[in-house]
């Protein structure tokens, strides 16, 4: 089974992205399968590090902290870019130490991170388990550290760990 | 815009409403790319098209379409989701290259590669 | 020379051809009257002459020929006495009832003549070479016959013949017999020869008896004819000074003749006994004596009994030439005594005296007659040659053309903008007046965008390379918008794929060149201003050219096009509601079979020339950034080197792995609906291959090469084939090439599956775009892994030295 | 829109002319990447400009030309761009392997002696 | 009704994202560095994918969305590319 | 998979290139496998150019030829592509492959060794070759010319090397210059005709409006300048020598017949086009040929003369050729075409067996001289290639003689001088020149032809000055100089072209009387137009099944 299909979690998605292409018909389904089943192989063939996803059933809660922070952040952004000079803002860097290694759950990371305007994912180091983030509005550090760490990082580790 | 007339107005609305927001982050987005001072801060405007932006127009789209052929029409959302899915990678790439430049330059600007973990970072205001 | 001379020949044939309307040589001298009258008389006859003196070696054009003769073998010798130049002689006496006759004819052919016949006579005399002795006796006789054929009377003409047969004897033995001695003397300097006669006694007696006849001895062949051109010098034929001059020249030269004769024959066999002389001379072997022997008889019984032998060979060539004007003539030994052989015998007289004259002299004196001896006609003519040929050849060269690509190119560009406008401005072009009309604000502001990042590229392009690549992206990507809006959505994606490829094959191709250069390096000089104005003239008016006629041409009204048929049928006949697809992979799917293998053969290529590749020295090994990241993990306690690199890619390569397979989707996606919707197997297979780049780009090329086999050059091939085979099965029904075939497959409880055979032509695309992108993205990526192995291995060598 | 995308051809083409005639191979390879977008555009031009009537038919109804973009330029445009992009690729490679046997990156391979 | 709503609402729209481009071009333009040419390049083609998708609502033809969905997907390539040839001065090692 | 005998006429470029792409399956180590398969294909291409030679020239009947018409993919003209075989092109792929045969063994010897698929490359210039005679249609043969070119480069690079990828550097930068404008022209040609085949072409220029006739001419002498470039005409042919001379041997034979291809189209293309109908476009255009033909020889001569190494004297034959035969065409004579026709045949095979010859001399000088003629040569130093290092072939007894023989002949047929084809081409040209309504017509000719035949004799002078001189460097002055070591691989393809000059020679006769045949269908296009727009489609038999 997991030899024919590695990534179900992924082959599905891809199912889904080949009708969404296509449209619904019987005809679509099986092709999109047959897609599926060929592209997952093409994964396969990298040998990429495979997550395990312990509690999938927590990723729709992620995506909703996620969207609605993203939403947030949109118009923090967006008033301080209309401010122009008169915004007293200070942006910075900081140095988040995590605990997250499996390298998944970290680009899961990267995306919200990244996604989120206002923080900007810099860095990461592998031998002291530290991520480098670049802040638009760093009004307290701790704030931030904060929010990685215990709203996304353990959510994640809760989900991959 | 012959096909919008068989458009009922609600859709219309809705339709115009996403599209407007859309444009208008990405508008800020780019606008404060070309107007922030250092790169570390203009790389954050764009994600607002990339974010928000793109969401928006591609809801409106997907309302649009659905609407006219009076089925669901979603496959927009591959867009949103690739794109959120990519961008973090130019991201991080560009600014950890960014990083790396400054850093051999003996910029001042950024934290050396072994700065202080979390709270004792030093981190210099950039007043713009 | 000789082949200057064919060449007037042949242009003189032609005109001769022209006059006479063929070129059947009896046409040609049935008609000679004809030609004589002709206005086109005069130019033929110059050409033809010139030809036929050069070919014959007359004088001036007679230097040419000692040296041929200098060759080393006499074989080679006997074919140049006697056919080669006779040719020109032949020629001469062969159009001679056609041109002869005329003043122009005499004058030149006599001048010529004559004064070949002395000078060469004279410059034999003086020769050191036997060789040379003999080429320039060669000439003289020539000019003899020259001479005689100049007089155009028939009985000249027959002397001339007569002469010519002898003189072919004659001459040939005496070349053997130089060669003989040359070969086994080892020299031809009659200055160290001497004596020779106890040593070769035959081989002496056979040249005395033929350089005898050389010299007009009665009872020798060479008596006869000389005879007979004595006798035709008094018969007066024009009444000029030069025909009043001919006995006397004539004479004068027979002397010459007698004396270069006697003095071939006593300084080589006569006198002291040789010494210092390369090897010690004995008889040759008998083959190579019996030619000589031979040709001697010929002589001997010829000059004595010249009616029975020669006459009727001398008849029939007779007849060949002069046909119904063949003069009686007698070949007798004896006219009885007259004045030819009082002027045989004062030549006779003459030229021993002046041998004895000369004697001491010619033992001693260098090569060539005194006076003339420093002017060799052979060292003028080539200095000449040499100075038209080569100077001013290059110098033209260098002038009119170039070896440089900026000038090739300009005037490329310039003629091609030329050739642009010269029928509009002949036609008096009225460009269209510009309207605003239905322009679109939002596709303006676009444009305004892609130009800005036009003329960026072309600004930054020098000193900031990416720069110039980003803003050429930014222009790739308004094209495509561009594409869009106008309604080419196939054009749009195919645009937007090649334009990533492009730009990460020249983001490859970056690492290789030279870092950029310092703006102080430039100082710019006047004339490089000067060009550069130049440049931007001609781009800005190229621009501006193009510009109006791309706007008169989108304003004029649309013709009758054949796209019509294409829209009609595309669907009922060709199966596809995607015409410009059905157009890609049926109407016109020759063009994309030739489009493909013009990819193939690029990436073949690529590959190729890439095997031999070799980085220049200051972009070998790894580039700066590498090294001084690995400097700085070197220089951490906690960090091994590339730990950089490898926390850098990380996080992004697990998103670019997840792409990987959404790509591949997205390739299939856009393949499988090319026939009716936008896509096609060219955009799936750039797809496919920017999936695969992106995993280079994410593991690096050892990582992926590790995981995938791929195998481009097979991809290439089988794509090929495939596309090839699909064409020819229509083949099978007795259709013509690429006829495609489709029909709505229906499935049970699935769908109508539209299955045309444009589907696998299609196919066959896809594999070959797939293998071919891949192909040449890898074998540039590779030769970082080269060069970086290269590196290791000079590593290894310094470890061992 | 004519006047438009006829003025953004002619900016295409002379940066590209003005870019081909310098002396350094990365500036013509980029002036020839420009020289191709605008004949790309010029041939698609030829088909004359048409807002939304892309060439793709919505099943086997009557068929009026007229009210479809003309396919064949466009056709002709994609063979371009495929030819195009195999070109400057190939150009690219033979300007590397120049730059490497002959030091220098100058068109002509050698540096111009001033 | 609808439809002049959805007329001003795309132009507007495609005003916006217009001079959205010019701004990313601008930085494309003038720099300073490296960096900020790239993120222009990322962002005009963001930008260029939103302004295809408003103009398919604008002719509500679905044809034009694979070329949206082709900047979405592989866009990032190329800016990608560029990125790391910053970092490590090579694209593929 | 057997095609019918009507399938014949597309064979020449499906067996090249099929042939091309199986060798691509195999690995490169195989290196006799190839061989033996690209020497097959090239046999296979010569039966079957002489058979479609054979079909096009059924001695004759009906004085205008046949024309063979194939439509690909079975549309009616004009919306299909097609192939139009007639006397021309027939000629053409026969030459073509005659070459072909020759410089593959030549090849044999070193060169497919220099590089990884030498054969593939080789075959797939064929393909393109005779594509672009074959084909009917104006954008179709702009993709066969760049399936020509690209193989081109390939082969021209083979090998790599210095000088050699510095003069591919110039070769392909023209080269795609020269597409472009290609482009620019075909497109505003179907932009104001809206056809792209040539038959419908020809019919439908003279209806073009007058407004429009303008555009079309700017399209057609941007076209023509496009062809120019290929056929190297004065100031467009600098780059010709140069490549030819880097090239290698047996490539540079093959390239003898690529610049005819620029010669062919404008030759078919120009009185396809504008012959009767145009006049002041056809006049003008001529005007330039025949100007422009002259130039080119004047300075192809000069480089001849010029010329210290071999390979550029040969690289300046082929401009001298090339405008010889641009001159001819400007006459616009149908019997000076003719001579032209036969000068082109007798003038390829001539240049083609001279590249191969002059490697194997170039051989055995020493490599001072060798490099002191290069650094002469293009630019500053030169320095060698590696696949020069292994020591190829063996001393045969006797090579220097049969190598100054077949250099004397050379020279003679490039020079013009009797006995061989290049008199007699030269020879028919200057005779028709001068006789344009015929022989024994009599009747006054223009001065253009006394420049003509002017032009042609020095030229003919400047090959033989230099080209003598060459030889006695060559072959006498220098004593002390090795025997070249050749392989018979390599001496037999040299012999069996100059022997082909010699049978061109011997059968001038009806050669000469084919060529006529030709010209006379070239100046007088209708059979071509009919044959191509009246060609009938194979009906289906059951309609429904299949379309
Ligand atoms: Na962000
Ligand atoms: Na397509």
């Amino acid at each position: 089974m997991s030899r024919v299909v590695p990534y179900p979690l992924l082959m599905a998605s891809l199912l889904v992205m080949w009708l969404l292409l296509n449209g619904f018909t019987p005809g679509q389904l099986i092709i999109g399968c047959v897609v599926a089943l060929l592209s997952g192989q093409g994964l396969a063939a990298l040998q990429p590090v495979k997550p395990r996803l312990r509690r999938w059933d927590l990723l729709p809660k992620l995506l909703g902290i996620v969207l609605y922070d993203i939403i947030q952040s949109n118009i923090a952004v967006v008033s301080i870019i209309l401010q122009g000079k008169r915004s007293q803002r200070r942006s910075g860097f900081v140095n988040i130490p995590l605990d997250l290694r499996d390298p998944t759950a970290l680009a899961i990371l990267a995306v919200i991170v990244t996604s989120t305007p206002g923080t900007a994912w810099m860095d990461y180091n592998s031998t002291r388990g530290t991520m480098l983030l670049h802040v638009f509005d760093l009004v307290d550090e701790e704030g931030w550290v904060d929010l990685i760490k215990n709203r996304y990082e353990f959510l994640l580790r809760e989900i991959f760990e | 815009m012959s096909h919008a007339a068989d458009l009922p107005v609600w859709a219309a609305i809705v339709v115009a409403a996403f599209l407007l927001l859309g444009a208008f982050l990405t508008l800020v987005g780019s606008f404060g790319f070309y107007r922030l001072q250092s790169f570390y801060d203009r790389i954050h405007a764009p994600t607002l098209g990339t974010s928000w932006g793109t969401a928006s127009i591609v809801i409106a789209s997907m309302v649009l379409f659905s609407v006219l052929q009076s089925r669901p029409v979603l496959h927009e959302i591959l867009i949103g989701i690739f794109v959120t899915v990519t961008t973090p990678v130019t991201l991080m790439l560009l600014g950890r290259a960014t990083l790396y430049r400054d850093r051999s330059e003996g910029s001042t600007e950024v934290p050396p590669m072994d700065a202080p973990v979390s709270g004792s970072s030093e981190n210099t205001p950039t007043k713009d | 020379i000789t082949g200057a001379g064919g060449l007037c020949l042949l242009v003189g044939l032609i005109l001769i051809g022209h006059i006479v309307g063929s070129y059947e040589l009896d046409d040609v001298l049935a008609s000679g009257n004809l030609i004589r009258e002709h206005e086109l008389y005069v130019p033929a006859l110059l050409l033809i002459l010139l030809g036929a003196l050069t070919k014959s070696a007359q004088f001036p054009f007679h230097f040419w020929l000692p040296n041929a003769m200098a060759a080393p073998t006499p074989v080679s010798a006997y074919l140049h006495s006697a056919t080669m130049v006779k040719a020109g002689v032949f020629l001469l006496a062969r159009l001679w009832p056609v041109l002869a006759g005329t003043d122009e004819w005499f004058l030149i052919v006599g001048i010529a003549g004559m004064s070949t016949l002395l000078l060469g006579a004279f410059f034999a005399i003086f020769q050191q070479d036997l060789k040379g002795l003999l080429a320039y006796s060669t000439i003289s006789h020539l000019g003899l016959i020259t001479t005689l054929l100049s007089l155009g009377s028939p009985l000249a003409a027959v002397a001339a013949i007569f002469h010519m047969m002898n003189h072919a004897t004659f001459k040939a033995s005496l070349f053997m017999a130089a060669g003989i001695i040359d070969h086994e003397a080892g020299t031809r300097d009659m200055r160290k020869l001497t004596g020779l006669f106890s040593f070769l006694p035959i081989t002496a007696t056979l040249a005395m008896v033929a350089s005898a006849a050389m010299a007009g001895v009665p009872l020798l062949n060479g008596f006869l004819s000389k005879e007979m051109f004595f006798a035709e010098t008094l018969e007066q034929h024009h009444g000029s000074i030069i025909d009043g001059a001919a006995p006397y020249v004539a004479t004068i030269a027979g002397a010459f003749a007698v004396t270069y004769s006697i003095r071939f024959i006593h300084t080589v066999f006569f006198g002291p006994k040789p010494v210092g002389l390369p090897r010690v001379p004995h008889e040759p072997p008998h083959w190579m004596r019996r030619p000589i022997e031979l040709l001697v008889l010929i002589c001997l019984v010829v000059g004595i009994v010249p009616g029975l032998t020669v006459g009727p060979y001398l008849h029939v060539a007779v007849q060949a030439v002069l046909g119904d004007r063949t003069p009686e003539y007698d070949l007798a030994v004896w006219h009885g005594f007259n004045t030819p052989l009082l002027m045989s015998i004062i030549a006779l007289v003459g030229g021993v005296v002046i041998y004895l004259a000369l004697q001491s002299y010619l033992a001693t004196s260098e090569d060539g007659p005194p006076f003339l001896r420093n002017l060799k006609g052979q060292r003028i003519f080539e200095r000449i040659l040499v100075t038209i040929s080569w100077r001013m050849a290059r110098w033209a060269e260098a002038n009119f053309g170039t070896r440089r690509l900026q000038p090739q190119l300009r005037v490329v560009v310039f003629l091609a903008f030329i050739a642009g406008l010269w029928p509009l401005f002949r036609a008096g072009f009225q460009p269209p007046m510009p309207t605003l009309a239905g322009v679109d604000p939002v596709f303006a502001a676009i444009w305004l965008v892609g130009i800005a990042c036009a003329i960026g590229a072309a600004y930054q392009a020098k000193y900031h390379r990416l720069a110039a690549l980003v803003l050429m992206g930014g222009a790739g990507i308004v094209t495509c918008i561009t594409f869009v809006w106008f309604s080419a959505p196939d054009l749009a994606l195919t645009q937007l794929l090649v334009e990533i490829v492009t730009t990460v094959l020249i983001l490859l191709g970056l690492r290789w060149l030279p870092k950029r250069l310092e703006k102080v390096d430039n100082s710019v000089t006047a004339p490089a201003r000067m060009r550069r104005h130049r440049d931007f003239v001609l781009a800005l008016v190229c621009g501006t050219g193009m510009a109006i006629v791309a706007y008169t041409m989108m304003t004029s009204p649309m013709p009758d096009t054949i796209s019509d048929f294409f829209m009609t049928r595309a669907y009922t006949e060709g199966g596809g509601t995607n015409v410009v697809n059905v157009i890609l992979v049926d109407f016109r799917g020759f063009d994309t079979f030739g489009e493909i293998t013009v990819l193939g053969i690029v990436a073949i290529t690529v590959f190729a020339l890439l095997r031999r590749f070799r980085p220049a020295a200051d972009s070998v090994g790894v580039t700066e950034q590498q090294r001084i990241q690995n400097e700085f993990d070197d220089a951490a306690a906690d960090r091994e080197i590339g730990a950089t690199v490898r926390d850098y890619l990380m996080v992004p390569s697990v998103i670019m792995q997840w792409m990987f397979p959404v790509i591949i989707t997205l390739a299939v996606y856009l393949f499988l609906r090319g026939h009716d919707l936008p896509g096609g197997g060219f955009a799936a297979g750039i797809a496919m291959a920017i999936g695969f780049l992106l995993q280079y780009l994410a593991g690096g090329t050892r990582w992926v090469e590790d995981r995938l086999r791929i195998l481009p050059v097979k991809w290439i091939g089988f794509g090929l084939l495939m596309a090839a085979f699909t064409g020819m099965g229509s083949w099978l029904f007795g259709f013509p090439f690429l006829t495609s075939f489709f029909q709505y497959v229906e499935i049970p409880y699935i769908a109508k599956m539209p299955a045309a055979s444009a589907l696998m032509f299609d196919l066959g695309v896809f594999a070959l775009v797939v293998g071919a992108t891949v192909l040449m993205l890898i074998a540039i990526a590779h030769q970082s892994v080269r060069s970086h192995r290269a590196r290791a291995v000079e590593a290894a060598k310094a470890e061992e030295g | 829109m004519e006047l438009v995308l006829s003025l953004g051809i002619g900016v295409l083409v002379g940066s590209g002319v003005w870019l081909i005639l310098r002396p350094r191979t990365y500036q013509v390879i980029i002036g020839l990447g420009l020289l191709s977008y605008a004949v790309n555009l010029f041939i698609f031009s030829m088909g004359r400009l048409t807002v939304n009537k892309p060439p793709v038919l919505s099943g086997s109804e009557a068929i009026d030309p007229a009210s479809f973009a003309d396919p064949l330029p466009q056709a002709l445009v994609l063979t371009a761009i495929v030819i195009g992009f195999a070109t400057t690729a190939l150009f690219l490679v033979v300007l590397l392997a120049a730059r490497g046997l002959t030091g220098t990156d100058h068109v002509d391979g050698r540096e111009p002696e001033r | 009704m609808s439809a002049t709503i959805l007329l001003w609402a795309v132009t507007i729209a495609q005003c916006a994202l217009a001079l959205a481009m010019g701004f990313a071009l601008i930085r494309m333009f003038r720099g300073p560095r490296a960096q900020d040419r790239v993120l222009g390049l990322d962002t005009l083609y963001v930008n260029s994918m939103l302004m295809l998708l408003v103009f398919g609502i604008r002719t509500g033809n679905t044809l034009y969305f694979e070329a949206s969905l082709i900047i979405g997907t592989v866009g990032f390539v190329a800016t990608a590319a560029l990125a790391k040839f910053l970092m490590r001065g090579e694209v593929i090692e | 998979m057997i095609p019918g005998p009507e399938h014949l006429v597309i064979a020449p470029i499906v067996i090249p290139l099929v042939a091309g792409a199986l060798l691509l399956l195999f690995d490169d180590r195989e290196r006799r496998l190839k061989a033996t398969i690209s020497m097959l294909t090239a046999l296979a291409l010569l039966v079957v150019s002489i058979a479609l030679l054979r079909i096009t020239h059924a001695d004759g009947v009906a004085e205008n030829g046949r024309v063979v018409v194939y439509l690909l993919g079975n549309w009616p003209p004009p919306f299909s592509i097609v192939l139009v075989l007639d006397r021309l092109s027939a000629m053409m792929l026969v030459l073509t492959s005659i070459l072909a045969l020759p410089s593959l063994v030549f090849a044999l010897g070193r060169w497919n060794k220099a590089g990884p698929h030498y054969h593939t490359l080789f075959l797939l210039l064929l393909m393109g070759l005779n594509g672009a005679f074959l084909t009917g249609d104006l954008f179709n043969l702009f993709v066969f010319f760049e399936v020509m070119l690209a193989a081109s480069y390939g082969l021209m690079l083979h090998g790599s090397g210095t000088q050699r990828v510095r003069a591919g550097l110039h070769y392909i930068a023209i080269n795609l210059v020269a597409a472009l404008l290609f482009l620019i022209g075909v497109s505003l040609i179907y932009g104001v005709t809206g056809t792209l085949n040539m038959a419908d072409l020809a019919q439908r220029i003279p209806q073009v409006a007058a407004e429009n006739q303008m555009l079309l001419e700017t399209g057609a002498a941007i076209l023509g300048v496009a062809f120019l470039i290929k056929a190297g005409m004065w100031p467009l042919s600098f780059w010709l020598p140069t490549t030819y001379t880097a090239a290698p041997a047996p490539v540079a034979a093959i390239f003898a017949i690529m610049s005819k291809v620029g010669i062919y189209v404008i030759l078919r293309l120009s009185l396809l086009f504008f012959d009767g109908t145009g006049a002041s476009a056809n006049g003008f255009g001529a005007q330039i040929l025949f100007i422009g033909g002259m130039a080119t020889i004047v300075f192809g001569s000069i480089g001849v003369l010029a010329s210290q190494a071999l390979g550029r004297l040969a690289g300046f034959s082929v401009l001298v050729s090339s405008g010889t035969l641009l001159a001819a065409m400007g006459l616009l004579e149908v019997r000076v075409t003719a001579g032209a026709l036969f000068y082109l045949v007798s003038s390829t095979l001539a240049v083609s067996a001279f590249f191969l010859l002059i490697e194997l001399v170039e051989r055995g000088q020493d490599a001072i001289a060798n490099v002191l003629a290069v650094t002469m040569e293009a630019f500053g130093e030169g320095e060698e290639d590696e696949e020069i290092e292994d020591e190829v072939g063996v001393a045969i007894p006797g090579t220097l003689a049969v190598l100054g023989i077949s250099f004397a002949a050379c020279g003679l047929l490039l020079a013009g001088l009797p006995p061989l084809s290049g008199f007699i081409a030269k020879f028919t040209m200057l005779t028709a020149a001068f006789n344009p309504a015929g022989m024994g017509v009599g009747g006054a000719f223009s001065s253009a032809s006394w420049w003509f035949t002017a032009m042609v004799i020095l030229s003919g002078l400047a090959a033989l000055i230099s080209i003598s001189r060459a030889g006695i460097r060559a072959f006498w002055a220098p004593v002390e100089e090795t025997v070249p070591r050749v392989l018979l691989v390599e001496i037999i393809p040299v012999g069996a072209l100059l022997a082909l000059t010699l049978v061109l020679t011997i059968q001038a006769g009806p050669i000469m009387r084919f060529m006529e045949a030709t010209a006379e269908s070239l100046h007088d296009p209708r059979a071509y137009v009919e044959g191509v727009m009246q060609a009938p489609r194979i009906e289906r038999a059951e309609p429904e099944a299949t379309r």
